[in-house]
């Protein structure tokens, strides 16, 4: 990583290619443009932009790096994950306000949270560039919607550049600061995921030192009242007709294939320019059409496109992912123009509004549209392909083996019978958020960022003079809290509503790659925020923090918060196991052994109402989990041994006697997913031992759940197997 | 050189997709044939599908459609089977059998395909496949990736000669790894050389 | 109130004829179509109609009436006012889920604020009907930008509904309800402030009192997931094209003047279609043109534009105001069905994109589109208006005589020099935000709801790494600093900013109308959450709460605040003048008078530096003032009389004299708006008295300042002056 | 009665504009003519200008431009004055010379126009003028815009008699201050009856 961030700070007198991702060309472009800040939310697929920017401040930072590498430590880029992207955008509005360039990144559905801050500057001024990117998500991969962001140029007023490719993007981020310091107006760029995790050659140049002197200057226009309101809003729209902005529409608005007289002509924006290219010149028909490529979206290149369309072509074709934002604005155009030529946009040939492009969607259209046909170029697919992709099982994400969400999920599933109980569990985004999804199936809602909670309150207040007055349950984890979930906390506090929160506390932001945030900084120019006495300061009265492992004590506190009356929370704390606290202790590597006095004293052989989880019990192993923590007769919470409740006394006994599949079947009987049993065991029932030849027991978990007969798999665990029993010595 | 060639990785998170696809992208960087990458990671800590498009020539982009894709290296034997569409008579494929089980296999509710059975099938198919049902031992999992490409770097359309591909891990790999990894790529170039399978 | 209340919720069985303003009818129509529960934030224009909700509530929740009008009591109507727009959105979504139809009310900004709630949820699915009133302000009377809400409608895929007058909005409230539960989407109903504030005739009916019965469906849709999310759009746009949604384009697409074939169309939504009635009939040109006026403008009344179109118009005029929307919309739909009639719309005889539209400027557009003189049908104007228009003195908005906020700017003056300092003072949104207006002039920026604290950590960390590492001031008031304040303090204190926040805590959410909040919830049923915790909490390490009006010691407080290096809070905790608790004070109608030993005890006579000032100095006054509260010599600070530190010895001496001009000086030396002196003055320097014939010191200020020849006033005051002279009595 | 005619009222936050405006509505009510206002009151409470225009007829708004209005009550002088390009030669206007000083005038900074001087000019310049140089003193300030609504209710051209205005005040206002109301329309009414001022 530290060589890819010295690559990133390396400035090149002479122009140096490289193939980078389009959001590490970003990255480069913004510091060959002389970025002093970065502020950001994490959020795919905008997240390795920032990243970098988080390596470079580290590295930057750090006195050995400074001494060893002063060149490109000096004037170091400040950056900052800020708690969500209002306040992102707000620190860069500020940072720049205070004359110093600045950069704020986030994904498509971040816009959304930083708009109120993008929509009254506009109406301000800004002080040094300004730039936000915006990653859009066409398809959705990785997004709870696939809003068009292109839409915040109109409605906000701003210019906006659309890229194609890695190489574009890298050009119109240096464009953007430019514009941007000369018309004091942010600038959005705004890629997509086909742009921002495409690679592509990309030119490194010079890196900008002038940097911005920090200056803050008493501006008429830094107070925005009603009274001057009006008359910056004709200010603003009097600013997108400068000239460099006209400058810029001109230089990005680019002829392709535009050597021969065609009487097909394309308008096309972002990675559609790309398909198109590719298409055209893979099947030789470039010489049968011109297009242009409008790389500036806002304002709208009204000039370049008007002398394209007066060109005299029988047909134009609009080819843009999403909205038919840029169809409509050439159909005005051309209405406006009096320009006849037919218009082809979506509707055509397939071309909708939702999902993203592929070479085959753009292949048909473009056959339709030049009514040519491309088989002759084309390759031969395989056959029966039916055959062999019909019934392939999918592989959707899940929960990493090891994770501490999968017990916190365990323990509600212990809490809460989903067959019987109509309580309401709204989740939240995140990674727990996968607790959704088969097996677990333990969320009823997911929306958007911070939503849990607010849905939560509003269920309960729907219900609330009914007669089930049923708690609502409230699941979040520890970054969202902070992105928004607080606000929302507040407001229940406030109208006093009757739900429980779950804290899915992993200590980072998981989902979007190990993030910091306030309740888990971990550096030290940051200061943590401690849950619990933040939550207290707010009036919630009851607040517990559990560790998820220890499920009889979790049990207990998570009933006792369910019985609560009004806002209660339990914080479920629990490393994510990508962290180096979690890998730490895997590093240690120590060798144990099995305590055959203590592997008998779990709950298990203590519960003398329930026998032994050696009788198979398929049916009601989570009522009778249940059963056993509840029960009187056991030993106490801080005792108890195996966190799922499983014998391991017996499930060790079948593993020496060779019955392989009780052993399993003693696994199953207490934990749905055998095989993560063995991963997420911290194998509390097992005494360090200095002896090398002793087999841990999550060791035999794990290799006892992936025996072939119980699991029908034929590749490697049966050898594994093999070797692992021969080193079996008791 | 050829021009406009697409390669294709396939595998599940963490079998180091992004990894190779870097050692291709620095070998057509030293041969000085353009190149672009489309890499579909979503949630791949979370074991999702990973794939890394790379396409080789001027207007050549990384991603791939139906029978689009000129070579396949597939890490995982599912997934290299999810890719068949893209493929076309004349494409090569080489891939490996480790397996990692979806849940819905694990839990019993969905078969995991017969892959024997699979590689016959491909092989009939296809211009040249390479199927490595079993890997050698010697060789860490985490390195299977460099493996395979030793191996594709041997089949006769890969795009790439091996004194090349040599220089380009030379290159993205730094420290500690390089010599694990060369070893591994060597390797896979001589990998049962007197024995070509289906 | 109580009377407009029962009026309000009312059933009439028979049409009910009554003239009410826009905000009035759109939550009566929401009572008739049966509203469960409405969540709001405040903010002009909107706030109307969620103020009649909180009215309703607490009507509706008093047992008294409940005994006393069970049929308007019975099914109450839930009401709250979330901490800010995404809460309440989310809230009513949830309650909307919950089975329990739900209307969401706030301004044209709050919807930036809530649109990450709207952007998501219509990929999945509401239960009962989810309306949304979103209340835009054209000319920017009361709000930070003028932005056009109609963008919404393409942008989140909803149907939006446009009406014109108090009549439409009546009849679309009850109209987008029905649509929101036969759709499962969220339908909004955008005003203008000219829909909102105007007073029109609309006839009142039944109220529907079918309620929802509180359900929640586990369903699919509730998850929002990446893998769902593509098939969730195409979902989302067919919902658009249902059946519903046709018949309400065609029925909120009304021809007006049809009766004639004419040359000239016009099509126009919104207030506008109101101005061009008005005037067509007015002058007597109906016959001359016929206007489509669209109260639907999401989807587009594609149909219904397109038949209009057709109908051979030599010209046609689109009339709305702000963005072109409608009319790129039209001219794409011209443009697609090859209809080339001139389309007329922005830039045409000065219509513009910015600002409201006016009877005098629709008047010129119509006589440039008629090609038709007006002037027959027209008004004499009067003469030499220019004469006694020029240099009227203009009346700006002031902060209220009283108000705790003078004296909070009041000691920052004293407590940081404007002239001599670099000091940055970030503002937010509320009455506060006047401080920024001469004379105080104390508020260097203002943006948007909560950008003070981001605004101040933004500009700390521009120039943190520059030898100025002053610290930066943030002021936000105590409604604001729930809204989005607190979030940005979170940020502050995770990232170590070093920052004086000002929280100017009146109480209440006072530009709006005096709303309650967490901070001050006056009602039994909230629970009132008290800041200082809170920020402990949060691991803010210094927070002080302070009496403005007590300037000595607040002075001290707020100068260690300065000194702190960090987040440190200030408090200024006085009740808005509009609230019980400070009316309380002033209905005890004491008589008082003045105890001349303790008149001798102000700071002016103990510090022996500073000279009586009654020595007259105009230049000084801030810094004496000043030089003053942090003299050595002079009295503690809880024996200060004067809080603004007046010699009332001398001013009281000054009066007997019958020198009312030295009365004003010695006031006007200590305190720059010497009238208001006399307002917000709390008489700290009176005793108590029985006798009716004493005149209270803070009457005799008011009247001193309000002398004529010092204020050139001629109207009553000489007459009250020698009233009151009369009256005194000593 | 009289078809589409304007009335506009005006003043500063606080004294009693939209309550003015609320009877004279109910007035148009009780006689059956349509009725629309439109009132502008941003920042009242802060002590900023307050209008209402009621418009009464059919297609007959509440919003008024130049030379639109035909009546004009003004319950503050400079503001009265502010209005005057609203008037045209036909209007009648009522207003009081009950004067609230902005900021800019008591801090000096700006000078409170000629009142008596405007009254002369707008009694040369309208039809009908109505000037009230001294409330009467037994009238509290809060109802001086009953007084004038009473003083409107006798010009020749307000569109209402006074048993309809009688009626609206009845009905909007209730309680307590019915009676005092009543006795202030009544005390405008009747003022200088004898006496026709400008």
């Amino acid at each position: 990583m530290i060589e890819r961030t010295i690559k990133i700070l390396t400035p090149h007198t002479s122009p140096h290619k490289t193939c980078v991702m389009g959001n590490e060309g970003i990255a480069r472009a913004a510091l060959e443009a002389g970025v002093n800040g970065v502020f950001a939310y994490p959020g795919t697929p905008s997240t390795e932009i920032s990243e970098i920017f988080s390596h470079v401040n580290t590295f930057q930072s750090n006195p050995i790096n400074q001494e060893k590498y002063p060149e490109i430590t000096k004037d170091p880029v400040y950056f900052e994950y800020s708690i969500n992207e209002k306040i992102a955008l707000e620190k860069a509005i500020a940072y720049s306000i205070g004359n110093r360039s600045a950069m704020c990144v986030m994904k498509n559905v971040g816009m959304n949270v930083a708009s109120d801050a993008l929509m009254s500057v506009t109406y301000q001024t800004i002080g040094a560039p300004l730039v936000i990117v915006v990653c859009d998500d066409p398809g959705c991969h990785s997004s709870s919607n696939e809003q068009d962001s292109r839409y915040w140029g109109q409605m906000a007023s701003v210019p906006m550049l659309n890229p194609a490719t890695p190489a574009d993007a890298f050009e119109m981020i240096k464009q953007a600061f430019e514009l941007s310091g000369k018309i004091k107006l942010p600038v959005i760029v705004r890629t997509t995921t086909r742009v921002s995790h495409t690679k592509g050659i990309v030119t490194y140049g010079n890196i900008n030192h002038e940097f911005g002197i920090p200056k803050f200057e008493r501006l008429p226009e830094h107070i925005n009242i009603p009274a001057r309101t009006a008359a910056a809003h004709a200010r603003l729209l009097d600013k997108l007709k400068n000239e460099n902005v006209l400058e810029l529409l001109a230089v990005n608005s680019k002829y392709i294939f535009n050597e021969h007289k065609a009487k097909h002509g394309i308008i096309s924006t972002g990675v559609a320019t790309t398909y198109i290219t590719e298409i055209l010149s893979q099947n030789n028909v470039t010489e049968k059409v011109n297009v242009l490529d409008l790389g500036m979206i806002h304002p709208f290149p009204e000039k370049e496109v008007v002398s394209f369309l007066k060109r005299d072509y029988e047909k134009i074709l609009i080819l843009e992912e999403l909205d038919a934002i840029l169809e409509n604005s050439v159909r005005t155009i051309a209405q406006k123009n009096k320009i006849n030529t037919t218009i082809l946009g979506k509707g055509f040939a397939g071309l909708v509004t939702t999902g993203e492009f592929s070479i085959d969607l753009i292949t048909n259209v473009l056959q339709d549209f030049l009514e040519t046909d491309f088989s002759s170029t084309e390759n031969i697919t395989l056959a029966d392909t039916e055959k062999y992709l019909n019934n392939l099982p999918p592989r959707p994400p899940a929960l990493c083996a090891g994770c501490p969400h999968r017990a916190t999920f365990y323990l509600l599933k212990l809490a809460i019978s989903r067959e019987q109980s109509e309580l309401i569990l709204c989740g939240d985004i995140g990674c727990f958020g996968l607790g959704a999804l088969p097996p677990l199936k333990m969320l009823d809602t997911i929306n958007h960022m911070g939503m849990s909670i607010s849905m939560a309150q509003g269920l309960f207040e729907s219900a609330h003079n009914s007669e089930k007055k049923q708690k609502v349950v409230a699941l979040v984890g520890d970054g969202t809290f902070f992105h928004s979930g607080l606000a929302s906390l507040v407001n229940a506090v406030y109208t006093r509503a009757n739900i429980l929160v779950v804290i899915f506390d992993n200590r980072t932001t998981g989902m979007t790659g190990h993030q910091a945030h306030p309740g888990a900084s971990r550096l030290p120019k940051y200061h943590e925020i401690d849950i619990p006495p933040l939550l207290k300061g707010l009036g919630v009265e009851m607040v517990k923090t559990i560790n998820p492992f220890n499920i009889r004590d979790s049990f207990k506190q998570l009933n006792k918060a369910m019985e609560f009356e009004g806002v209660s929370v339990v914080i479920a704390k629990a490393s994510c196991i990508f962290l180096p606290d979690f890998k730490d202790k895997i590093d240690k590597k120590l060798k144990i052994a099995v305590d055959h006095n203590r592997c008998n004293s779990c709950a298990n052989h203590e519960d003398a109402l329930i026998s032994c989880s050696r009788c198979y019990a398929p049916k009601n192993n989570l009522s009778r989990a249940k059963a056993k923590l509840i029960s009187e007769i056991s030993i106490s919470g801080d005792e108890q041994l195996c966190p799922a409740n499983i014998c391991n006394h017996g499930f060790f006994n079948s593993i020496i006697e060779g019955d392989y599949k009780s052993a399993v079947e003693i696994v199953r009987d207490k934990m749905l997913f055998a095989r993560t049993c063995s991963a997420i065991c911290h194998r509390p029932c097992e005494l360090f031992s200095t002896q090398n030849n002793v087999v841990p027991i999550k060791k035999l978990k794990h290799l006892v759940s992936a025996i072939d007969e119980n699991f029908r798999d034929f590749s490697h665990p049966k050898k594994r197997t093999k070797n692992a029993i021969k080193k079996i010595s008791l | 050189m050829i021009k406009n060639y697409k390669i294709l990785i396939a595998g599940v998170g963490g079998q180091g997709i992004v990894y190779l696809s870097n050692i291709i992208v620095e070998a057509a960087m030293l041969s000085g044939i353009p190149v672009s990458v489309s890499e579909i990671h979503g949630l791949s800590q979370r074991g999702g599908v990973v794939t890394s498009g790379i396409g080789l020539g001027e207007y050549c982009t990384g991603f791939y459609g139906k029978a689009g894709v000129d070579f396949l290296i597939g890490l995982e034997p599912l997934e290299t089977q999810r890719c068949i569409s893209y493929l076309h008579t004349r494409s090569s494929v080489v891939f490996g059998n480790y397996r990692i089980q979806p849940y819905s296999v694990n839990a019993q509710m969905a078969e995991y395909p017969d892959v024997v059975e699979f590689a016959y099938y491909l092989g009939k198919q296809c211009t040249e496949v390479a199927f490595i049902e079993h890997f050698p031992e010697e060789i860490d999992s985490v390195l299977y990736n460099v493996f395979l490409l030793g191996r594709a770097t041997r089949m006769k359309d890969f795009p790439f000669k091996k004194e090349i591909t040599e220089r380009a891990i030379d290159s993205v790999v730094t420290g500690y790894y390089k010599e694990k990894t060369l070893r591994a790529f060597k390797l896979g170039l001589d990998y049962e050389l007197n024995k070509q399978m289906v």
